[in-house]
Formats: structure tokens, sequence, C-alpha cells
């Protein structure tokens, strides 16, 4: 049975959106629990998984038995393993924290959420297992209609529209992505990713392949909102309901770069990817770019979800950094910053809903007095921001050094430059932040430090913390980033490095 | 030189830490227990850290590694002599703060006390973590630590000039954050190791040396800020608006020491005697350094705010540890680390005066101490005492040093930097005297009381041990912890090795 | 919004026409194995031949046929009969979707098993299609008042 | 609108010229020796019938060989109308 | 010349699909925005559907047998009947084209509820005023 753990990772969560969806019309109560109930399942059958690929080598899991290229076959191999814990683990807390503000938000609509959340993970968990390039396209389907139909219930105005602007931006980027797999197709005549690995290295020089190829990434790049693509993003985001952004911002991108990664590196082999082609270089500056507008859009930003969201756009960025200066440190960097990446914004995100659910705040200005108000909930905060900002032990540091090791490798120093100045951008922001929520003037006592009240100032402010659903992952979050940072040596040592290809 | 596997360092690293939290849930509620939390973290600490002693002294090094970041880059803890030796001073000095600190915010009955005395302990937690650190990433982690920890002590006032303050220091110190990992992450890619080396281990790489000298810009930019070596000193007089205490943990005890010593660290164990030789840069260092002495003086002589002054004779003094060290000779070495540590005692000792006199009289400037002396004899007497050692009279423990320092610029010949040292010593008595006399001699302000009338006892006692402590050391250098030896074996392994 | 017209000839046609339909869209389905269809378009005419009577005559008749709660669970079921099947399947010890496995509990080999599962799983796409296409076409039509279109 | 008009131009010109470059070494329209016909297909027509007791190729490729991938497109029109119902109705279950 | 011969049907689903590109790209009425995503994903259909072509008497993808309509064994080659792969995608595809439609007009929907138009000017027009106040 422990073989068929690949399947259930993607059947569990798909046929619990089904009851759920049909149980929700007799009694609402039971969605929240089924759905927590099957992420959970989800998250375990794909920790068995890397546990057995670690044990015995790369898992290749024939759906109806039928063998590749003929059939559909799930390939789990490190990479994947990886990224299928870090999607499993970080929606079951955000399915956790959702009950609260689902109630509040829109609790009529609760069957459905539940059902279309549960589909998004499907959606997610499947782009990722599979080893076919078409089916990758069905289950990116799935996700995106998932994503579009969350953001558009967003409780602020102007939602439909963003979403609407992001189903426009999704089904270019989708049919990019197709048009490519139809070029690969016509040259090659097969749809398996193995299969094409083994017969495109004769076809490097073919023109279809050429096209195909940046099809391909073109449509990757619009679902991963890489600089010049990146428009749909911001709305989209900071106008989706907060239970369903602090799921989609942390894996949407992530899942499509990892996409990215397969494209480059297992599809097409590095020497195609960065010899052949200046993908290396074009990525690189788009990723700079990206990297500063989104920097200084944030600056920008007095909503604390807009500022997550730029901010979001130049994370991309870093991740396409690591991949694109193609050397082995910096894609380890890559790989690595998924992770930590994925953890900072999932933590953020989960205490941008929890502080709105519970004051109805959004506006950095107004932070004054949060620190006791929320205490847990701002030592979390802080905690990110300082990962955030690239300051060790925590693990954003990690990610980063690895990043501008990789860039130093590769002598790019325009890379290692944006890198270390985009750390000190975070810093402003999120010290700006800091400085709201735990200091304040005493307008009341000036400079002179002898006329200064006693401890009991602000006495009235009385401790109002979000409640245990969302408070547990925020903290679970929060402990990770802190431990993951000096663990990430024995993280790359035993599964990151093998996730790269060899010979690379 | 043996090593000894051991996990006393991690210990003594996380004591505070573990401090820190206990503080941190006790909270407002029970004000005593909290502040023996300090007290209690501050003695084991001190314990732990002189039960080390020994080894050091046998010429063992104490490592402990705790993981590895990635191949051949561990998060490792090495007690060597030098470090031993800041370590020494840290946790001498933290006793005396908490102490001092639990009178000061009392007397002024402070906000947010559990934030600053958690803060205080983090701070020393990394503090610990720098002297201990065994290579540039574990150093790069604490010290990292330190800057975010000291953040809110700066900003604990919460006026608009703590504002102003705070972000200055924030800004300087990342920014030198950023520097730092630039160059630590080419090291690390030219090299493949960041370990401490006595002697240095850059050498014999084949590096290109255009790279190498910028590198020791890079590095010596990153560990200078916190050392407050012109030009990058602009935060340190600016974050002067921080309490009392602060001020004397920021100059004497955590911020600008480890700043020095990551100077020195670069200076003598990453880099090493020989390559500064061969690169020629440690003379532009030194002659950067002399200017700072000189310049710092001066514009000590002119500042009217008592807290001010001190800062700028702290500037003053690290520059002389950093010129003793890149001098290179045994002799200046010793002096250079002995300096680090005399100065901490004397320093803080000068800083506790001011407190005391602000809780007293609540009076910031020098102006106006006129006849104090008579109502606070104790605190002045040590004042006294410590200001003319920073200047190297005897007896306190300045003179010590200074004279190390003499005689290893003799012996490397540089004349030029010996009048530097004695002319700086000149503009100590410059700006200290004037001081004393208006303290002991002055007509007293209508203000002052005639009669005796001290700070409260919390704080004038560790004045005083701080004092006796910098007489101890110039008395009997070796007495307890035998901290010349310390510096004696630190200085003969670099130039062992080299 | 449709608002009902008494137009006698529209909607007796319509009456007419639907059981044709949907007859037709089962031989579709049935026929898949032999002839050009199969589930997909099957379900489309299925679906189709509900949308032409709700247009005919209005939603409330529409509901009067295939009612909320019926719709949902055949929302549901066609994913459900397909999925399920492949369960079976893995249940019963093979890969997911590994039709042959079902001669396990079949009185026919492995082939004809995969026939069979075939079948099944047509008749679940047929279900979902069908069922989508009407609560679909509802939903839009009524921009999601047809609830109140009932009362 | 004017910069709008260029920007989409300029989109679709690019875009349709790196097609039209690209289709320039793809197998002539209706060449039965493209290995879409040669790779991976014959085995569908030659063996579907045998294997899956289903004459018609497409039916069998689609509910078996790639049923995985049906259960995925009937997944998304799954989602689909679930998301109508989410965003339009208003009275949603009990 | 010839290339051009062997190769017009892709040109004209590539020039129908950049139509329906264009549409989605500068149209400002969100309703051809979506007309024009479907232009777009039709002619993808297209071109796949084309690869499946094979000339020379290949015929539908059925099998031409007994009785039973099950095939005689050696009789089947691949010559004989076109290519059933790209039907079976496409089938898929234009799936995900119809759902991505329907919640396409569903959001239409919800923003002429909002904004009273479907025109992005006029909305974006809506949404400056309405930061401004």
């Amino acid at each position: 049975m422990s073989t068929q753990y690949p399947a259930l990772i993607v059947i569990v969560p798909l046929m619990s959106a089904l009851i759920c969806f049909v149980v929700g019309w007799w009694n609402r109560n039971f969605c929240y629990k089924i759905a927590v109930a099957a992420i959970a399942v989800s998250f375990y059958s794909s920790v068995v998984t890397m546990k057995d690929v670690m044990a015995n080598g790369v898992i290749h899991y024939w759906v109806g038995s039928w063998e590749p290229p003929w059939g559909i076959e799930y390939v789990v191999d490190y990479l994947n393993g990886y990224m299928l814990i870090i999607i499993t683990f970080i929606s079951l807390l955000a399915v956790i924290a959702s009950k609260k503000s689902v109630e509040k938000d829109f609790p009529e609509k609760a069957p459905a959420f539940y059902s279309i959340f549960l589909l998004l993970v499907t959606g997610l968990v499947g782009i990722t297992i599979t080893g076919d390039v078409f089916n990758v396209y069905v289950f990116l389907e799935i996700a995106s209609i998932a994503a579009y139909a969350l953001i558009a219930i967003g409780k602020r105005d102007h939602a439909p529209m963003a979403s609407f602007n992001y189903v426009i931006y999704g089904t270019v980027g989708a049919c990019f992505y197709l048009i490519g797999v139809g070029y690969l197709y016509m040259v090659t005549g097969s749809l398996n990713m193995a299969d094409l690995a083994k017969l495109l290295p004769d076809l490097y020089n073919s023109k279809v392949v050429l096209v195909g190829f940046a099809f391909l990434l073109v449509g990757v790049c619009i679902k991963m909102a890489l600089f010049p693509l990146h428009m749909w993003l911001p709305d989209a985001y900071s106008l989706a309901p907060d239970s369903v952004s602090s799921l989609i911002a942390p894996l949407m991108t992530k899942v499509s770069a990892y996409v990215m990664i397969r494209i480059m590196f297992t599809i097409f082999q590095p020497v195609f990817s960065f010899e052949m082609l200046p993908v290396g270089s074009i990525c690189g500056w788009l990723a700079v770019i990206a990297i500063f507008v989104g920097g200084i859009r944030a600056l920008a930003q007095k909503d604390l979800k807009n500022m997550l969201v730029y901010i979001l756009v130049a994370e991309v960025g870093y991740i396409v950094i690591g991949i694109s200066v193609g050397n082995r440190i910096g894609l380890t960097g890559a790989i690595l910053h998924i992770m930590n990446d994925a953890a900072m914004m999932a933590c953020l995100f989960l205490i941008v809903g929890a502080i709105a659910y519970k004051t109805g705040i959004t506006d950095i200005t107004q932070f004054r007095h949060m620190n006791q108000k929320m205490p847990f909930t701002m030592a979390a905060f802080t905690i990110t921001a300082l990962s955030m900002v690239g300051l060790p032990p925590a693990c954003g540091f990690f990610s980063k050094w690895y990043l501008v090791l990789g860039a130093i490798n590769a002598n790019q120093w325009v890379l290692v430059v944006t890198l270390l100045i985009s750390s000190l951008i975070n810093a402003i922001l999120f010290f700006r932040v800091i400085e709201y929520a735990y200091f304040y003037p005493h307008p009341e006592h000036g400079a002179e430090e002898h006329v200064h009240a006693t401890s009991h100032g602000h006495a009235e402010i009385v401790m109002n913390e979000a409640p245990l659903s969302m408070l547990i992952p925020i903290l679970i979050m929060a402990t990770l980033i802190l431990v993951l940072g000096p663990f990430s040596g024995k993280i790359i040592s035993s599964i990151i490095q093998f996730a790269i290809p060899a010979g690379f | 030189m043996e090593v000894v596997s051991s996990i006393t360092p991690l210990l003594t690293v996380l004591v505070s830490a573990v401090g820190a939290c206990l503080i941190l849930a006790t909270g407002e509620r029970n004000r005593n227990l909290r502040e023996s939390w300090t007290i209690i973290a501050a003695v084991i600490k001190f314990a732990l850290v002189v039960s080390m002693v020994p080894l050091v002294l046998e010429g063992k090094v104490i490592e402990f590694t705790f993981i590895n970041l990635a191949p051949g880059l561990p998060l490792q803890l090495k007690v060597d002599p030098f470090g031993m030796l800041f370590a020494l001073l840290a946790s001498t000095l933290w006793i005396a703060t908490s102490f001092y600190s639990i009178g000061y915010m009392r007397g002024l009955n402070e906000h947010a006390q559990t934030r600053y005395f958690f803060c205080f302990a983090v701070c020393l937690s990394a503090t610990m973590g720098i002297a201990f650190a065994g290579n540039l990433i574990t150093f790069f982690i604490f010290y990292e630590i330190l800057t975010v920890a000291t953040y809110p002590l700066v900003m604990h006032m919460e006026t608009e000039e703590a504002y102003l303050g705070s972000r200055k220091y924030l800004v300087y110190t990342l920014i030198a954050g950023v520097v730092l990992l630039f160059a630590l992450a080419v090291i690390y890619s030219m090299t493949g190791t960041l370990d401490f080396t006595p002697g240095g281990f850059l050498a014999g790489h084949g590096i290109h040396t255009g790279l190498l000298i910028f590198l020791f810009v890079l590095l010596i930019m990153g560990c200078g800020v916190k050392a407050g070596i012109m030009p990058l000193h602009e935060w340190l007089p600016t974050a002067m608006v921080a309490p009392t205490p602060v001020s004397a943990l920021l100059h004497a005890v955590a911020v600008v020491k480890a700043g020095v010593f990551g100077t020195l660290r670069i200076i003598l164990y990453v880099f090493g005697p020989i390559l500064l030789h061969d690169l020629g840069v440690w003379l532009i260092l030194a002659y950067v350094v002399s200017f700072t002495i000189i310049v710092s003086a001066m514009l000590a002589l002119a500042q009217d705010n008592f807290k001010r002054r001190l800062a700028f004779s702290t500037v003053n003094n690290l520059a002389i540890i950093i010129l003793g060290a890149i001098i290179l000779t045994s002799n200046s070495i010793t002096g250079g680390m002995l300096h680090l540590v005399n100065h901490g005692f004397m320093k803080i000792a000068l800083f506790f005066v001011a407190g005391a006199v602000f809780v007293k009289t609540h009076k910031k400037n020098v102006s106006d101490l006129d006849g104090l002396g008579r109502q606070m004899p104790l605190t002045f007497g040590a004042f006294t005492i410590c200001a003319l050692g920073l200047a190297g009279v005897p007896p306190a423990c300045g003179f010590i040093s200074k004279w190390f320092l003499c005689l290893g610029f003799l012996e490397a010949k540089e004349i030029f930097f010996l009048i530097v040292l004695l002319t700086s010593a000149m503009l100590d008595i410059a700006f200290f005297g004037p001081i004393i006399y208006k303290a002991f001699f002055a007509k007293p302000k209508p203000d002052v009381s005639p009669h005796f009338d001290e700070a409260p006892m919390l704080m004038v006692i560790p004045i005083l041990c701080a004092t006796a402590i910098s007489v101890m050391l110039c008395v009997s250098p070796n007495a307890f912890v035998h901290v010349f030896d310390i510096a004696r074996m630190a200085a003969m392994s670099i130039l062992g090795a080299g | 919004m449709i608002r009902r017209h008494e137009d006698i000839i529209i909607e007796s046609l319509a009456r007419f026409l639907t059981p044709f339909i949907q007859a037709f869209a089962l031989y579709v389905l049935f026929l898949g194995h032999y002839s050009p269809g199969g589930g997909f378009q099957g379900g489309v005419l299925m679906g189709a031949s509900f949308i032409l009577l709700v247009i005919a005559y209005d939603i409330i008749e529409g509901k009067r046929r295939i009612t909320e709660k019926f719709n949902i669970v055949l929302n549901a079921t066609g994913v459900m009969v397909f999925s399920g099947t492949g369960l079976l399947c893995l249940i019963l010890g093979g890969e997911f979707l590994d039709y042959s496995q079902l001669a396990a509990i079949l009185p026919v080999g492995p082939e004809e098993a995969r026939g069979l599962g075939i079948l099944a799983v047509e008749i679940g796409v047929e279900i979902t299609v069908a069922a989508i296409m009407v609560s679909i076409f509802l939903d839009l039509a009524s921009a999601g008042e047809h609830e109140e279109a009932l009362k | 609108m004017k910069t709008l008009d260029i920007i989409g131009w300029f989109a679709v010109l690019t875009t349709g010229a790196l097609l039209i470059y690209g289709t320039a070494e793809m197998p002539n329209w209706g060449d039965p020796n493209s290995p879409p016909s040669t790779h991976v297909s014959p085995r569908y027509i030659e063996k579907a019938d045998e294997e899956t007791h289903t004459p018609n190729m497409v039916t069998a490729v689609l509910a078996d060989y790639r049923g995985y991938d049906t259960m995925g497109e009937t997944t998304v029109i799954f989602t689909a109308g679930v998301s109508c119902m989410m965003l339009l109705r208003r009275r949603q279950g009990k | 010349m010839d290339f051009i011969i062997a190769k017009y049907n892709y040109w004209i689903y590539i020039i129908l699909m950049m139509i329906g590109f264009y549409a989605m790209i500068v149209k400002n009425n969100l309703a051809k925005k979506v007309v024009g995503m479907n232009i777009f994903q039709t002619a993808l259909i297209l071109l796949f559907i084309s690869t499946g072509v094979k000339t020379g008497g290949a015929t539908v993808p059925i099998v031409i047998g007994d009785a039973h309509g099950h095939a005689i064994p050696g009789t089947l080659h691949a010559i004989d009947y076109i290519n059933p792969l790209p039907h079976v995608l496409m089938l898929t595809a234009i799936v995900v084209m119809v759902a991505t439609f329907g919640v396409a007009l569903a959001l239409l929907i919800m923003i002429f509820k909002r904004y009273k138009t479907i025109e992005e000017d006029e909305i974006l027009e809506i949404r400056r005023k309405e930061a401004f106040t």
C-alpha cells in the first residue's frame, strides 16, 4: 500500500472537495473539518512519499499502469517530494487558520469555499507531482480557475475586477504554455517529461524547439509574475480575502517557479538553457528590475497587505536570480529560497489576516500599541521581518547567502549588489512597521528623561490576541522560520543537493 | 595548540538568552524576580567564563561545533586567548552594569523596563557569541543579532531624537552588515573557509592583490562602523540619547568593543601580520586611526555635554587599540589587547559617574558640575582615578596598556605614531582635567548641597568596583584571571604563527 | 433573467424534442466505444436538452424538472463516479485508474474489464458535464437570483 | 488608449512572428512520417482495441491511457461550476 | 514557395490566434476580451488537431473490424488511421476553455453589478474617483 501514497496525495483532496461540497448543503459545519482532515492526510502521504524517495530513490508511479510515454506517470524525486511537503504543510496551516475569517466574512459560502480551497490544493500538488507536460497544463488550469474564484469573493471592493485581469493574464500564460507543449509535441511526438528529455537533445538546433522553449518559459513567467508580466499580481493578491491570500500568495508563485526549474533543468538540459540561449542573462536582468520595482513600489504603500504583495514580486526576483545564474550553488539558493520564502510569506499573510480579523486594521500607520494588543502575533511578525531583511539566524539569511555565493561564482556582480541592496530596502520596509507597532513617541513627555511616566502609562491597552485557530499556525510558522535557518545546511546536504540534476 | 571539545562555550552564550526568555516571561508582574533573573544570569555567565580560564592558560583551545551551515561552513564556537580576553571583560562588566541599570531604572522609574532588560540580556548573549566565534560566519551572525538587539535600547526613550538616533544607528550598522556579508561571500567563494586562524588564513590562496586590498577595506568598514573609526563614527554621539546604562553598554561593553574586537580579528586572524605587511595597507589604516585619535580628542574638547565628551573619548581610545594592533609588534598587540580590557573598565566607570550625576542632580553638562565633588566625593574620586588612568597616569590600568603600546611603537621604530599616542594622552588630560577641576575646586553652584549626598548605593558601588578593578589591573595585571598572560599568549600565537 | 412568454408552439415543440435529445445523448454515450461520441459529447447534449426547456419555459420550469439539491448532488456524483472507479482499482491492489483490476469483481477478463471501466468513467463524465452545464447556465442566465425566482 | 494600441500591436506582431518563425521546420501538413504520427500514437492505433476492448481509439485513449487527464478535465469543469455558484448565488446550503 | 504551401494551415491558425490575442490585450470592452480569449483558445485547438492529420487515406481513429466492431488481429496499421492523441488532448482543452469562459462570464456579471458598466476605462475612472473620496 505504501506504493500508493503518491496517488493519495492528489486523490484525497480531490474527492473530499466533492464530499465537502455535497455535505455542505446539508450541514455547513462539516466542511471545515473535512478540509482539514483531507489536507492533513495529503500532508502525511507526501511525508511518507518523501521518506520513500530518500530510502529507495526516485518513484515512478504509472497511473492506470500504462508505462510512459503512452500513459501518464507520477515522478517523485527529491525536488518535487520537497515541494509537495512544503505545499501540503502550508495549505494545512492556511486551512486551519481560515476557520474564523470564513465564518466572519462569508459564512453562507462556506461549502463552496472549502470545496474550491481543496481543489486549489489539488491543482497545486497535481502540477508538482506529475511527470507529463500536458497533465501539468490540466492541473495548472484547475489551480488557476480555483484561484480566480477565490480571489473574486474578496470582501474588499474591486476584487472581481482584479480577478478578471488575473483571468486574462492567466489564460494567456496557460495558452502560451500549451503552445510550447504543442510545438514540442510536433517535433517529438511525446508528452512525457523523461521521454522529451531523451528526444530533445538531438533537436536542440531546431527552430521549433527554440520557439517551444520560449513559449513554455514565457507562459510560466506570466504565472510566476516575473517583472514585466507581474501587473496582475498586486491587485489580485491584495484584494483576495485574507483566508485565501495566505494560501495563494506563498504557493502559486513558488509552484510556477518549480515548473520553471523543471523546464530548464529536466525537460531541457542546462546546456541548452544557458549555453545555447541567453536565458540566464535575460532572466537575471528581469529579476534585477523586478526586485527594484517591487521594493520601490512597496515603499510607496501604506497598507500592509499591499506592501507584502509588492515584496512578493521582489521575492520572485530572488528565486529567478538563483535559477538564472546557472550554477549549482545558485540553484541551491533558489530551491532553498522557495521553501524559506513560502514560509515567510505564509507567516506574514497569516499575520495580516489575524490582525485584520481582530482589529480590522490594515494601515501601517495605525499599528500603534499593536505590540500590547497582540503581543504574540507581533513577536512572530518581528521574527519574520528579520528573516525577510536577511538577518541571521532566521532562515531568510541563509538562502540569501547561497544566492549571493552563486552570483559571485557566476561573476554576476550586478546581481550580487542587487541582492544586497534589496535587503536594505526590506530593512526600511519592515523596520518602519516595527517602529509603528512597538515604539510611539510620548508627546506629553518631552526629550527630558526624568519626566517620563511610569511603565503603567499604557495600562488602558488590554491584550486582545487572535483566536487560537489563527495564532497556532502563526506561531508554528514563526518557530519554523527560526529553526529552518541553522538547519538549512542539513536540508541541503540531505535533500537539495540530490534535487539538482546531476552533473550540473 | 591542542583542541578540547566542550559545551561550555555554548552554555556561556545561551545562559543570558535563557535569562532573556525568563525576563520576558516574568514581565512587569514581579519586578524583583525579573531583575534577579538578570543578576543570576550575569553571575552564572561570569562563573562559566572564569571556569574556562585555566584551560586557555594551558594553551588549549575549547571548541564547540553547533551545526554545519554548509560544507566547510560550521556554526562554531572556539575559545582562544583573545576571545577569552573579551569574554572576561564583557561578563565582568555585565554584572556591574546590571546592578547599575537596576538602580538607574528604578531611580528614574523608567517605562518599558521589561523590554529594556530583555534586549540587554540578548545583547550580552550576542557579545559572548562574538567573543567565542570560531569563524567569520559565526561572528557575523552574532554581530547582526547584536545590531538588532541594541536597536530597541537606543530607541528606548521614544522621543524624536531617540528616533533619529536609533534610525541613524540602524542605517550605519545594517549597511555595515551588508558590506561585511559581501566580503564574507567573496572570501568564502575564493578560499572555501572562514575559520579564524592566528596569523591569518587568506595568505596563499592566490587571491589577486587588488582584490585583497579591496576586501580589507570592506571588512574594516564593516567592523569599523561599530568601532567608530572616523569618518564612520557619526552614529556614536547621536546614540547618546539612550539611557546612561545603555551608553555604558554601547561604549564600554558590547557594541563598540565588538567592533574593535572584530577589527582586531580581521587584522590578526584573517589577514595576519605578514600579509598586511606585504600589502602595505597596514600603514594606511594606521594613518587613518591616528587621524581618528587626534581629531576625536579635539572634538571631545569642544563638547559640553558630559556623555558626548565621554563618547568622543571612546572613539579616541578605540582608535588607540586598533593602532596598537596594526603596528604588528608583539608588545603593541599585547598593549592593544590590554587596552581593550582596561579601557572597558575605566570607561564604564566614567559613564556610571555621568549616570549617577544625572540621576542625583539631573545635570547633563560639564559646565554646571561646579563643586559637585564635595557633594559626591566617592563618585568624583572614582572619576578622577579613571580619567587620569585613560590618560595613562597610574594608579589606573591605562598606564600598563599605554606603556606596552609605547614599547611596541619604539620596537617598530614608528616614532610618528608614538608621538600621536602621547599627544592624545595630553589631550585626554586636557578634556578630563576641567571636569575634575570644576568638581573639586570650582565655587559650588547654589543648588549644590555642600555636605555629603551621594547617588543611590546601587549605582555608587558598581562605580567603586569598576574603579577598584582598574586600579587592581594596574597594580598586578595578573591577579585572579591572568589577563596579562592571556593577552601575551594571544599576541605570541599570532606572531608565532606569522 | 429569463421571463416566460406563453408561446404554445415553442413550449410544446421544446417539450416534444427534449426526450429525443436525451435519448440521443444516451446513445452517444453508450456507443462511444464503437462510434464517435463519449461522455463529454453526451453530457453536453443532455445538458442542452434541459437548457432548451429552460429557454422555452423559464427557470421555474427548469427548477421543477431538476431541483436545486438534485443538481448539486449530480455535480459531485459525476466526478465521484470517475475518481471512485479509480479508487476502486486502487483498493483492488492496482494503480489508480487501472481498470484491469476490475476483473477481480467482474466476470470478465482484464481487457473487457478495461472496456467496462471506460464505460463507467464515461458515465461519470456525462453526469458531471450535463449537471454543470445546467447549473452554470442557470447561474449565468439568472445572475444568481433564481432562488428568488422560485419564491 | 493609444499607447495600449501600440503595446498590443507590438506584442501581437512579435508573438506572431515568433510562432511563424517556428513553423519553418515543422512537419508538413498531414505528413504521415511526422514524429507525432510515428512516435507514441502507433501503439494507440494498433493495440488500443486488444488492450482495452474498445474500437474507438479516441475513447480508449481519453478514458484509459490518458484517463488521468480526463479526470482532471472533469475536475476543471466541476471547479468552474462550483465557482460560478459561489460567485453568483447568495443562498448556499443551510 | 512550397514552404508556404506546406505550412499554410499553421499560418492560418497563428493569424487567428493573434486576432484573439490582440482583442485580449487592446479591447476596452471586457466582454470582447473574453471573446478574444475564446478565439485564441479555439485557434490553439485547431493548431493541435492539425498535427494529427495524415494524408494518404488515413481515416477516423475507429477500428474498421468485424461484426462486433472489434479488430481482426494484424489488420491494424498506424498508417491507416489518423493520430487520436491530439483529439484527446483537445477534448480536455475544450473543456478547460468552457470552464474558463464560464468563470469569466460570472466575473463579468459581478463586475457589472458593481460598476454598472463593463467598459474598462470607465471602470478605471470609477475606481480613481472612489480612491480620492
